[in-house]
């Protein structure tokens, strides 16, 4: 500390801690530690240690709010324990059930970045009109500009209540798609058994 | 046999194979999940209860299941550039593969995606912004106009026109065929079904077939196969001429 | 108390009023008592004893999270102390330009007059609900009554503050579209004929 020492408990942490809290629980979405330091007007690094001090007062178990580092930024939300009461709340939860269509459309939006419904009909084999709308109407995924500037199919993208709803602090927590599903060697000899049958 | 009202009992579904068209043309029945093998083995199964062979349901059945794979296959591999009838079959296995395998990865992550919202089951935020807080004025600084004059010519910008080649290339008309058959027959009452395509694309050989059950089908023709693997024969049937509506029909959902 | 005495100190109390601060965090408006008691599932009286310890422990001076009784209930807000920091929060973002959805869907909206959210999905090929909602909010467009065919959809026309956004004394000043065509209704035509054209 390089400050002078105060008799008076007027912690300067502790007073940059309330105003954090102050813009946490005022904002609607994730703010991270430059936004947070832009509107408390004071230096990141020491928003960082305020950060800490709140993360450890509002921690699960001990707090029912608690401070989640999520979708790039900090954010309050329920302590879990308190979900049968805060379901109770919300007659429709916003992040419940999606159907398979939604979730392999979200997948392909998540992974590939930005891309548009023929893309993602093309991977998936289906039309992939419906599935979009919905998880736009959900705030899951948004629009972000059109393939290749003009005239060409409006892009899609996922939003930050995406990784919220997912608990994710940011894509690249995403498991790496090389681990998932690759059994290419296993197909691959699948079909070469099915070649070798096959009268020429 | 009526092989629309064949019954099915699949993972995706379980009803009547006309249901399974219906919403799988409707979209409301992803295909990417139907195990078309599981329709062709009940089908087959339905078949070997049978003393009889019928050949319209297995006409009938041959075509809707074909068309039932073609849209399976070109959802499964989108890639339009990628030609897999120009590839050697070690080359096109290996393509298949690839893909299958890119396929199937997806699938993981919206698996992976699934677990992950039911772990967050119990994790509630708020989402909009709270209940005493400010209101937050969007503010925007000054724009060109000409940005709208420029958002509204981009969307006035025809879009490059749908490649149909690789279309064209695998699948010929089926009508293209029937009027050949129908041509020959009119000249000589029989041929022989494979020194008339022997000179053809695997692809359009297989059109070619399904040409000739159609016709088979509309009872102009007859077929004669003396053995598994003999040369299929055929010869010019009864005269009837109900085959017309029907092949604009499939023509359509062949395309 | 018609629970089992436990010999750990989780005193009940405690933990209704972490569960009430959990409410109260992910709800996006006031909370009365039976509205708290219900969600908790536990006693109104046994909340306003929660409430009570909670208050206390959310007041201003002590915490920047403030917990206050209003008209409607029970909310949080921010500290009073950390006022100017909220402000700058809500002020800062002076957005400079509007985003590819809302630049096509103002253009549509100025160039053609009045129209729906059905025309505008039309000629950009996407639902238009969101990007017309984003125009609403910030009071771009409004609404212009309804249309007297296609089931009375609302109509929306660009406002006066589009115009001074803009720069523009009125629409009349918008650049020039001869290229598109002569009038509203050939640019019209044109724009649909083109949307059809474009891949789903």
């Amino acid at each position: 500390m390089d400050r002078p020492l105060r008799l008076i408990a007027t912690n300067p942490v502790d007073r940059l801690a309330r105003t954090v809290e102050a813009l946490l629980v005022v904002a609607s979405q994730p703010l991270d530690v430059a936004e947070l330091a832009a509107a408390a007007d004071d230096e990141p690094e020491r928003v960082e240690t305020a950060l800490g001090l709140l993360a450890e007062r509002y921690r699960e178990g001990r707090s029912g709010v608690v401070l989640e580092r999520v979708a790039g930024g900090w954010a309050f939300r329920a302590a879990r324990e308190a979900a049968d009461a805060c379901a109770r709340l919300f007659e429709r939860p916003v992040q419940r059930g999606l159907s398979g269509a939604a979730l392999e459309t979200l997948a392909i939006v998540a992974y590939l970045g930005p891309c548009t419904r023929p893309d993602i009909a093309r991977i998936r084999g289906v039309a992939a009109d419906s599935a979009v709308a919905g998880l736009v109407e959900r705030g899951l995924i948004a629009e972000a500009g059109r393939d290749d500037a003009a005239g060409g199919a409006v892009r899609y993208r996922t939003t930050p209540l995406f990784e919220r709803v997912f608990g994710l602090e940011s894509l690249s927590e995403l498991p790496r798609l090389d681990d998932l599903g690759g059994d290419a060697d296993e197909i691959r000899e699948r079909l070469h058994a099915v070649a070798e049958k096959r009268p020429a | 046999m009526v092989v629309r009202e064949l019954e099915l009992d699949l993972d995706a579904f379980e009803g009547p194979f006309d249901l399974l068209l219906t919403l799988v043309l409707k979209e409301e029945l992803d295909l990417a999940e139907v195990d078309v093998a599981g329709v062709v083995l009940a089908f087959v199964e339905r078949l070997t209860h049978r003393d009889e062979l019928d050949l319209d349901a297995c006409g009938e059945f041959l075509v809707l299941v074909s068309a039932l794979l073609e849209l399976k296959a070109r959802g499964l591999f989108p890639d339009e550039d990628a030609e897999l009838a120009d590839l050697e079959p070690e080359e096109a296995a290996e393509e298949l593969a690839r893909r299958l395998a890119a396929y199937r990865r997806m699938k993981e992550a919206a698996t992976w995606l699934a677990e992950r919202l039911e772990a967050e089951r119990d994790r509630f935020f708020r989402v909009g912004p709270a209940p005493l807080a400010p209101r937050a004025e969007p503010r925007l600084a000054p724009q060109e106009p000409a940005q709208l004059a420029a958002a509204l010519r981009a969307l006035a910008v025809e879009p490059p026109p749908v490649s149909l080649r690789h279309m064209a290339l695998r699948f010929p008309p089926v009508a293209q065929f029937l009027e050949r058959f129908r041509a020959i027959l009119r000249r000589r009452r029989r041929f022989d079904f494979d020194v008339e395509v022997g000179a053809l694309s695997r692809v359009e050989q297989a059109v070619a077939f399904l040409a000739l059950l159609e016709l088979r089908k509309a009872d102009e023709i007859t077929i004669a196969q003396a053995a598994p693997f003999a040369p299929i024969r055929v010869a010019s049937g009864e005269e009837r001429s109900s085959g017309d509506e029907r092949r604009a029909e499939w023509t359509v959902h062949s395309a």
